[in-house]
């Protein structure tokens, strides 16, 4: 399989093209976060519905390429309805399939080894890891996530 | 396409020998920097070594010799761009949005207030638009944009109303996202009858054709060396010399005063004030380098080579993909350089960069640092391809192929 | 001297073959730049051949090797001087002159008001002094001094009552014109003690022995290239992450922002906040490489060798002239580094180094940029010498005869 | 004549070591000046006294190397009891004496050459040219004077 089609695998243009969750919230009750790639021009809205400790619901808009976007529609998929703390295993187990190389160049320590399986449908945006400038798109919706929760305190 | 040899400048660029995934290195990108030619290589190599010193200081042979290395390429540079007094109107920098920075700090510093104006356009980069919003958040004058038109060039309409009561005019001398070639001698006239100065932004048009400061009366350029086939790193600013002479300093440090007690310090009167520590020495000597190897191959025939190229990627883009590739910037080849932003119907230009990069083609996805300007066409990003002075037709074949494997991949 | 082997640098700089009027060149001038040895030399031509391309916003493969480059340069100096978090701490910046810029008028605007104060030395290069007379002149906070005693030493006694109250000490690891290396780490334990951050100069100590920020626990460092043998056109700057989190932007410009409007500007969160513009991306290539080979010949193995140097070159003055030649700066090569200013009886400097030259000698006339140092010692200027990685004793013994010499025609 | 002995040239050596018109005038009637060479430290002060379009007086005191504290030596014999208008004939020949290689490398027109004759004592200095560096060392006093004459508008 070459480089391009293993960052272009079929799931990854299918959510490019048929994004889940798309749209808006109503801000309140919902949380609205943005999040910005400033070296493409990248820009995404997350919505977030968070109550009992549950992600009830997640929505996203904005624009951004195809890695960018097939991104965030798979965490929007995978996040959905899910605990909280459910949601940050994801997001953590997520980053740390992302950010290999980031953590070589910093710490020079090997991140530990990140179980596919458990990450299901997201897996297929491993291949971005040999992409490094394209690792930003593929985190950008993930650290928008974050940072919503965190303004929630959740 | 006259007696210009694009296959003798390629055969001094060593990196167009790369190899990428089994595909010849395919450049376009020139307008991010330019690739760099080996009598610029070994220009820097040998002055490390055979002449390394530091500047301004030395009273020993090689010293001495680092310094006229140094000053030489002031003036070389001053004479590139047709400066009446070359020795006494260039600054060095490390880049283009240095010499931004260093006109807002120091002149704009000195020069405005609360109550003054300033006149900047829809299409600057980054560079000719933060230090201004930094420096009016410190004392508050007020910002005027000239508009873009639908046509991708300035709209000169309202041009003399913005500049009523302006201090500054300060454009870009071509988009580095459109291609727009802008009229700097009109600029200039109509800044001048308003009682403003102009800064122009050359970084994009000074190696693509000639610049003279004096005939278009011109009274700040900035641009970079690593633009025009020279070294990173370095940067020039210009400005004329009745102006700079009355400019405060910018950076403070050691080479750019007269004297330092304890209690506060006395600037130098030339051009070394805005100079501050140990220079770009190695760069200088780069940047000669690229200055002698354009004005060998004549800035004209660099422009009227990468206008016939700019027509027929133009042109063959416009047949071969009626109306699936667009190119954001003007059609008419008089009005425009060698910089073609690609919007691929349904594509994000992120993905049209990786594709091609697949072939081997370097082209540059993303807000090109104008980001008010993709706002204003309401586009997130552009594929940009550009040609320099070793481009040819063929890179334009590449990028075409390379192009529809884009489609087809997405389509 | 170990099994240091100063030949083996000699070999490798290519600048100590010149010859200067039938004399091999002795090169005595490290302080103000240090030579250039091939590694370093080739890994900027290599760059320029193989893989430059504008950082950071390109996709294409050159210019991801182009970012990985810089970008890896930038962790590797953050290791070198043991940066904690080595990708977030380091800004790259022009020079040593540049960064005290940036800390001045980033950090120093921010948290700096008129009632503050700041404590720098009477040691301090123009670098560590001016961005802050610039900024003193702007806000009016207050600058106090720490003395420096006739043992060419930092006079600790005020030490204490100079911190009280103060924000900041910024003071020199080493003297580029005394030679006389400061405690560091008590600096820094006594600035905090004080409530106050402590930023070193390391331009002239960075090259010649250990630097150890989170050892010595220091907040900010700054130090250029070129007096480590690399590259002219670059410099570090170093600040503790929670710290560099919270300073404002300093240049403006493409590259260091998240987002632009025509009304504004918001800043990018990284490191990158600080770097506008396209940055000296060879120049880090090249910074890199003098890491490298530096790392390779080993820190302490350098601080040794010019240890020796210095030791030998001190007693042999002293024998040979007799107090005819002085030099400015602690005789106890444990309290110093490899800078010998010269003051020779009834000599002025700038002929020193003139009569010197004419025997291939390169040694440095003048105030070094630190005239507050010259007057507080009374002194218009020094002839200096110094040592680096590749010098020899023979290289004293040329300057011996030269100083001979000297004695003789004006004597 | 090697380079070195064409700069240190025995007239040079003398009136460094004996510098004529040393010390200071009293101010006023005098007019004092100063001047810098930031690059190696120099700092030299002229006294001038000038009536009835004559330069009935000149004094010179600071510090600087060889070559500077000779030239201003030199300058202050020169000068001392002219008519102002030869005092600027004087600065101008000697100017452009020094200023052979300043001038190249900025207008790139050769300079008038100097009648090194009509420079009597001062044709001593001819051989700091060849050191460029050394130039500015040359012209300091030179420079001081002009800037003095010009307070004066004399
Ligand atoms: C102690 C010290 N600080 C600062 C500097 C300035 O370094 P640069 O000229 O590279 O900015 C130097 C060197 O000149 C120095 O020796
Ligand atoms: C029009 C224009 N202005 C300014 C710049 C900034 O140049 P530099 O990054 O060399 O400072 C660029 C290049 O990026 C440009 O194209």
């Amino acid at each position: 399989m070459s480089n391009l089609e293993d960052l272009y695998r079929e799931i990854i243009l299918d959510h490019y093209r048929s994004p889940r969750n798309r749209g808006e919230l109503p801000t309140p009750p919902a949380h609205q976060v943005e999040g910005f790639n400033p070296l493409c021009g990248d820009e995404i809205t997350v919505y977030i519905d968070v109550s009992d400790g549950v992600l009830q619901d997640i929505k996203i808009a904005g624009h951004g390429c195809s890695i960018s976007q097939s991104s965030a529609s798979l965490m929007s998929a995978a996040v959905k309805g899910k605990p909280v703390s459910d949601v940050h295993a994801t997001i953590d187990s997520f980053k740390r399939l992302m950010t290999v190389h980031e953590s070589q160049l910093d710490d020079q320590v090997e991140p530990e080894p990140v179980d596919l399986r458990k990450l299901g449908e997201l897996a297929a945006l491993q291949g971005v890891v040999k992409f490094p400038v394209r690792i930003k798109c593929a985190t950008l919706a993930w650290n928008t996530l974050t940072q919503g929760l965190s303004e929630l305190n959740a | 396409m006259s007696s210009y040899d694009a296959q003798r400048v390629r055969a001094d660029v060593p990196l167009l020998r790369r190899v990428i995934d089994g595909h010849p290195i395919t450049y376009l990108d020139s307008a991010s920097t330019a690739l760099t030619p080996r009598p610029v290589i070994e220009a820097m190599s040998r002055y490390y070594e055979t002449r390394h010193a530091n500047v301004h200081r030395g009273v020993y042979t090689t010293a001495e010799e680092a310094t006229a290395s140094y000053e030489g390429a002031r003036v070389a540079a001053g004479v590139f761009i047709n400066a009446r007094h070359p020795a006494q109107e260039i600054v060095f920098t490390k880049n283009t949005t240095e010499s931004f920075n260093l006109l807002a700090k120091s002149w704009g510093r000195a020069n405005l207030t609360s109550s003054d104006a300033i006149v900047l356009s829809e299409m600057e980069h980054h560079a000719n638009l933060i230090p201004w919003f930094q420096l009016r958040d410190e004392i508050g004058f007020s910002i005027r944009f000239l508009p873009v038109g639908e046509d991708f060039r300035l709209d000169l309409g309202p041009l003399d109303q913005l500049l009523a009561g302006a201090k500054l005019l300060s454009v870009s001398a071509m988009s580095n996202v459109l291609g727009t070639i802008n009229p700097v001698a009109t600029l200039s006239a109509a800044a001048h009858a308003a009682g403003a100065l102009i800064a122009v932004d050359a970084a994009q048009s000074v190696a693509h054709g000639v610049t003279d400061v004096q005939e278009t009366d011109v009274d700040f350029l900035c641009f970079s060396a690593h633009k025009m086939m020279g070294p990173t790193g370095i940067g020039v600013f210009y400005a004329k010399r009745d102006i700079i002479a009355n400019m405060p300093p910018f950076l403070g440090g050691g080479g750019m005063i007269a004297d330092v007690r304890l209690d506060g310090y006395t600037p130098a009167t030339g051009v070394e004030r805005f100079e501050a520590g140990t220079p770009m020495i190695a760069e200088a000597v780069g940047l000669h380098a690229a200055l002698r190897y354009l004005d060998n191959l004549g800035m004209s025939a660099i422009a009227e080579h990468e206008r016939a190229l700019t027509a027929d990627a133009l042109g063959r883009l416009r047949e071969r993909f009626d109306g699936r590739v667009r190119v954001i910037g003007p059609a008419d080849v008089h009005l425009r350089g060698g910089v073609l932003s690609l919007d691929v119907a349904g594509v994000h230009p992120h993905d049209v960069a990786q594709v091609l990069d697949q072939h081997g083609v370097c082209v540059r996805p993303g807000h090109h640092c104008a980001k008010p300007l993709m706002r204003r066409f309401d586009l997130p990003a552009t594929a940009r391809a550009s040609f320099g002075a070793y481009s040819l037709t063929t890179d334009t074949d590449v990028l075409l192929d390379g192009l529809d494997h884009v489609l087809e991949l997405f389509g």
